[in-house]
């Protein structure tokens, strides 16, 4: 029954199997235990019955009350210790995953491989090796739920969330939204399709559209008028945006913030957010002209840019 | 004049018993009102938090000189109301008819400030919304909250004005008795009101002068 | 204290009861007697509940198919969310407070009425315009957020009536703070003389606490309402994402109320089964000081655990790993107060009642409602299992199991004092059980469910499902029966049913010490309280079979 | 009863106002002390000054004219709750939102950057604590 019902496609799902049987077991006994007492208790001291009543036995006194009280406090407190064991060591994510963008609109997933392949309601990913989803939604909040890989994230407006995991079993599983967000919310499903590393090679090379998304966001860079300013050779005293992505960034209000996907993106669309120590905030804003596929282009390319301090 | 209603209310053994419930009532009473706005506050916090640039740029516009006008006319209703519960404790009806008569005007007084103040705001375009004046999109953030914490201050100060006015008549006309419990527990919810403009002061006013 | 029990018998002059008080409308449209208005409420709740109980209905009929071909998309989001609304806040919270609460508060603490009779008839009339908000967004197309009211879908793009029905719940928040300041104020000054704090019965702290989180609560969610109201009505973009608004800062504010709201829910029931337990096992209440401390503890750590509701909403994992230690935390006095009302039946002498089958169904349903809790307060279960099926049984064992099964008990418990009839016991047993097997056969299939990762609030769904969902919605037909029972037989009690005496279950509650239907003042003298509560047995010795009088009762000579 | 209209009655109705007038005065020089304040640029102590202001008006307000210096232990612990529930909220609110940061920016822990992503001045947990959320 386990495994079979949601399936299990990764390492993680089948330790968390394990973890979920030996919660209902503990729960189970306790159950039972409780339940065997009262049936106990009412069979044998129901009105008229020739159990022994008299005097009550001394050992039922507040030390008993107490005991148990410490007893019960001392068991939640290690299931929460043995609980944040298991989850302290999932949170810390995987080094160079396979990072696929995940749009969530009204009732559909909009999915865009690396190398620009794109997908509706459709999550292509390899086996074995580590998978991370970046990802964020066009108007409400929605939820990727992916039960054969027991992973869950809602998926915010206005902000990244991640999601990771390693699977290890090829195969079709279910990709559910589970927040509600709408008319469309119980249609909004899809399919996780997890493949060996070669066929997902091929198959991700055999999609039409694939085409290098550095590439793609180095020409909205150009188009957009961005290399006006940022390019080295320009009279105009803007940021160099070379080898910024990872880097710490000194802020004009004396903050030190660390270049990440949330920090660009708030730079293009909010640029008075953070404004970067001795600039001027003379940047327009480009909410409105810049879409969320021409962000994860542009932040393709930014992340392309080679950084002066370490050659790639 | 129609006959005086009782002191003694139902369930009470004595009056002294009933005074002390009145307190105690409006004490816990007190307790939700600051959670009430305790979650807005929360609000106001978390979003200074998350944009501080833009809530001194937004803050700059509020008006001081009301804000501070309006804090005197609010404290020195608190002292009127204050004195006319010592009033009641010793039965001198006049003064306190008085003392009620006057925290009414200044809470009128501070409506009107507040009216003023309101035209002002909406004569500069600082209602949040798609034609908003100022700059930084979280700007009306701060606006949204300036709206809604001061407009519910002023719906709790009318219903303020509204239960002292209730009691000032029916004591003028005699049907409410000077030692009626009635006196505490209205001047609690007044300092309450008060004690919240105190606090509404420097997280709308006082933000980003420096 | 001569040693054999020593009944007080009361001549008593007839005086006119509560009911004979007053026949016109207008006499119970402007009562202040708690008594009276206690009932105005139960009509009230009970119109509410079988509202509730049609929605789920027609939910459960459409879940029977995978396709979804019952009911359009649109129409079953308005019904799961009207099923949320009614049974959340029109009759799950007032439930047992504002009837049983309100009826008996005042009788078991020897006072004549609460502290502020005006305010309590208010806030009666405040549930009801909440009540008539509530209705008028149902009738107007109804609204398709859930009962959650998650920004920016409420704020932005639902087109459902939300500014009408987040008024009528704001409207009703209110009612309940009147309540919670009525109860409090009445539990600390008009308690009878002798009636000290440790005398008092646990449905009596029971109220205490439960007006506590009422007042403290609800506001917070008044005020995340408000803020819903304000964006959608003038138009403030406060939760508005492109504006820098945050949609996680609504979830804080609205599950800052929420669950201690399913505390305000659940420990009502706690004190009614507590009075329950003691009177049918003729037992003293084992370790009646814990109890009250763990009632108390209930109460105010409820207020610490609201983010285990977000550990998947992009919550920073430092606060999911606060709030999940603390949500442990506060499972242990609900684990005590289950192996206390255990302990209470040890070496009693025990009868079957309906009361008490509802009672030993509620320690039952209670106890895997709160385990299951333990696996939500885990993050890395919680992870699967949160919005899915799992969380739908969880929190149903606890309400429906729980609070609902409790109302019930208390309505058997209390109807010969509030009607002064007597109900068919055969029948109520009858409904008990057939409610225990119901319940289960509709919810536990969910839990599998929930494990399989069956998403919550979906009525079109992978087939695999079906099986639990049929099975689900056959529970739900035998749920139904089971609810519409107690509504034919109690009815019937009330013209036909035995004239009930002053104290049918012989139990030691100073509400069994006056008439039933009781006086329009509850007590003929004001009662003087001598001694604490369930008194069933001598100190340190187990109570007999033949003597069913209770040693001592609370209210014995003035 | 208030017939009674002697000088003697002046002279009590005059010690009447004064400790009320008193605290009056001092809310009105706090009020000053406030608003002035602002207008000094004194970086972050500006937001420390004004609410330390206004939480001692508040306790004026609350201690004298509410009087809850002459009231019951009862009605001192009711008033403090609201703001002793009000910490829950906000200490817990802020738990979450002071330390959403912590999960550091997302390539700062691939080696790329030369120390991590945050100082070791936060909580000394494993500096590859949740990189991500």
């Amino acid at each position: 029954m386990t495994g079979a019902f949601p399936g299990d496609a990764s390492i993680y799902a089948g330790e968390w199997d394990r973890f979920f049987a030996i919660l209902i077991a503990i729960s189970a006994i306790i159950v039972a235990a409780i339940f065997i007492v009262i049936v106990g208790f009412s069979i044998r001291y129901r009105r008229g019955s020739k159990a022994k009543r008299g005097m009550l036995p001394e050992v039922i006194t507040n030390e008993l009350e107490l005991s148990w009280t410490a007893a019960t406090a001392i068991a939640f407190i290690f299931m929460f210790w043995w609980v944040a064991m298991t989850q302290l060591k999932n949170i810390i994510p995987p080094e160079h995953p396979l990072e696929i963008h995940v749009l969530a609109k009204q009732w559909m997933w909009k999915v865009q491989q690396p190398n620009g392949v794109r997908e509706i309601d459709e999550l292509h990913a390899p086996v074995g090796r580590a998978v991370e989803l970046i990802m964020t939604s066009q108007d409400v909040i929605h939820s990727l739920f992916l039960p054969a890989l027991r992973l869950k994230k809602d998926v915010l407006p206005g902000r990244y969330t991640y999601l990771w995991f390693t699977a290890n079993k090829p195969g079709i599983y279910h990709l559910f939204c589970s927040e509600l967000c709408g008319t469309g919310h119980s249609r909004m499903t899809g399919r996780l399709v997890l493949m060996t590393p070669a066929d997902y090679a091929r198959w991700s090379a055999a999609q039409p559209g694939a085409e290098d998304l550095a590439a793609a966001g180095a020409k909205i860079f150009g188009s957009l008028g961005c290399s006006g300013c940022h390019a080295p050779s320009s009279s105009v005293h803007a940021p160099d945006l070379n080898g910024v992505f990872g880097h710490k960034v000194q802020l004009a209000d004396g903050r030190t913030v660390t270049a990440d996907e949330a920090y660009l993106r708030d730079s293009i669309l909010l640029p008075q957010k953070d404004v970067v120590a001795g600039f001027e905030p003379i940047m327009p804003s480009f909410r409105g002209i810049v879409d969320d596929d021409d962000m994860v282009k542009l932040m393709a390319y930014l992340k392309s840019l080679p950084s002066k301090r370490d050659q790639p | 004049m129609s006959e005086t209603s009782p002191v003694l209310r139902e369930p009470w053994p004595s009056v002294a018993r009933q005074r002390m419930a009145v307190s105690f009532g409006m004490w816990v009473f007190i307790a939700s009102e600051v959670l009430f706005f305790g979650g807005l506050f929360l609000a106001y916090a978390v979003y200074r938090l998350l944009d501080a640039e833009a809530f001194r740029i937004a803050a700059r516009e509020t008006d001081v000189f009301y804000g501070t006008t309006n804090t005197a006319i609010l404290l020195t209703s608190s002292l009127t109301m204050a004195m006319a519960v010592h009033g009641a404790e010793r039965g001198f009806r006049r003064m306190t008819i008085r003392c009620l008569e006057a925290t009414i005007v200044l809470g009128l007084v501070f409506i009107v400030v507040k009216g003023l103040e309101y035209h002002d705001d909406l004569a500069k375009g600082l209602w949040p919304g798609p034609d908003f004046a100022l700059h930084p999109a979280a700007t009306q953030l701060f606006w949204a909250f300036y709206w809604i914490a001061t407009g519910l201050h002023a719906v709790h100060l009318s219903i303020g004005i509204g239960i002292v006015s209730v009691i000032t008549i029916r004591l003028a006309r005699g049907t409410l008795p000077i030692q009626a419990t009635a006196f505490e527990g209205v001047a609690l919810y007044w300092h309450l009101v008060d004690t919240i403009w105190i606090i509404l002061l420097p997280m709308l006013y006082l933000v980003g002068r420096a | 204290m001569s040693d054999g029990a020593l009944i007080y018998v009361r001549h008593q002059d007839k005086e006119e009861n509560y009911l004979q008080a007053g026949h016109t409308l207008a006499s119970w449209l402007t009562t202040t007697d708690h008594k009276r208005i206690a009932i105005l409420y139960a009509f009230a709740i009970t119109f509410f509940f079988f509202i509730g109980g049609l929605a789920v209905g027609l939910i459960r009929l459409e879940l029977m198919s995978p396709g979804g071909d019952f009911l359009t998309d649109d129409a079953y989001n308005r019904l799961f969310t009207l099923h949320g609304i009614v049974m959340v806040w029109f009759f799950l919270v007032p439930s047992i407070p504002t009837t049983l609460g309100n009826f008996l508060l005042p009788m078991m603490i020897g006072a004549k009425d609460v502290a502020f009779p005006r305010l309590n008839l208010m806030s009666w009339y405040i549930f009801i315009i909440g009540a008539c908000f509530a209705i008028l967004s149902i009738f107007a197309g109804g609204v398709d957020t859930g009962w959650t009211f998650y920004t920016p879908f409420s704020t932005m793009f639902s087109k459902g009536d939300v500014i009408a029905a987040a008024a009528g719940v704001f409207i009703v928040g209110f009612s309940s703070i009147a309540s919670g300041v009525n109860f409090i104020t009445t539990v600390h000054m008009l308690r009878a003389p002798g009636m000290t704090w440790f005398r008092l019965p646990l449905f009596v702290w029971a109220m205490y606490a439960t007006s506590i989180v009422m007042v403290l609560a609800t506001p917070v969610l008044a005020m995340s309402l408000l803020l819903i109201i304000a964006e959608r009505w003038l138009g403030m973009p406060i939760f508005n994402p492109a504006n820098g608004g945050d949609p996680l800062l609504f979830q804080h504010l609205f599950w800052f109320y929420s669950h201690p709201a399913v505390y305000i829910m659940v420990l009502p029931a706690m004190g009614v089964v507590s009075e329950i337990f003691a009177c049918f096992a003729r037992r003293r209440v084992f370790g009646y000081a814990m109890m009250v401390y763990a009632m108390m503890a209930i109460a105010v750590i409820g207020f610490f655990v609201w983010g285990h509701h977000m550990f998947v909403a992009g919550q920073s994992q430092y606060a999911n790993l606060v709030f999940s230690f603390l949500s442990f935390i506060v499972a242990v006095p609900s684990a005590i107060k289950v192996f206390n009302w255990t302990a209470t039946l040890y070496r009693g002498q025990i009868t079957f009642e309906a009361p008490m089958l509802y009672a030993l169904g509620f320690l039952g349903l209670f106890t895997v409602g709160g385990l299951t809790g333990l696996f939500l307060a885990s993050v890395p279960i919680d992870v699967h299992v949160t919005d899915t099926y799992f969380v739908v049984a969880h929190f149903h064992y606890i309400m429906v199991g729980g609070s609902v099964s409790a109302f019930f008990a208390g309505l058997h418990y209390w109807w010969p004092k509030i009607t002064g009839r007597l109900y068919s016991e055969a029948w109520a047993r009858f409904a008990a059980i057939v409610m225990f097997l119901g319940f289960n056969t509709t919810f536990m299939p969910q839990f599998i469910m929930g494990y399989g990762g069956m998403p919550r609030r979906y009525h079109v769904y992978p087939p695999e499902f079906q099986v639990w969902h049929v099975m689900s919605s056959v529970g739900a037909l035998v749920l139904f029966v089971a609810y519409t029972l107690p509504l034919i037989y109690l009815t019937w009690s009330l013209f036909y049913g035995r004239k009930a005496g002053d104290n049918p279950w012989a139990a030691t509650g100073l509400e069994w010490q006056t008439a039933s239907p009781p006086p329009t003042h509850n007590f003929t003298e004001l009662p003087q309280v001598t001694a604490p509560p369930y008194r069933y047995h001598p100190e340190h010795q187990a109570p007999d079979a033949e003597r069913r009088q209770p040693e001592t009762v609370q209210g014995g000579e003035p | 009863m208030s017939a009674r209209r002697n000088s003697e009655d002046h002279v009590s109705a005059l010690r009447l106002w004064l400790k009320p007038s008193i605290i009056w005065l001092a809310l009105l020089l706090l009020l000053g002390l406030t608003v002035g304040s602002a207008y000094v640029p004194l970086g972050a102590f500006n937001g420390v000054i004004n609410y330390s202001i206004a939480a001692a008006k508040a306790a004026l307000v609350l201690v004298f004219f509410m009087h809850l210096d002459r009231s019951r232990a009862l009605l001192r612990l009711t008033a403090f709750t609201g703001l002793f529930w009000l910490s829950f909220m906000f200490s817990l609110a802020f738990g979450d939102y002071l330390t959403r940061s912590w999960n550091g920016s997302p390539t700062a822990l691939h080696g790329a950057a030369e120390q991590s992503a945050y100082p070791q001045t936060r909580l000394p947990l494993d500096p590859r604590f949740g990189r991500r959320d």
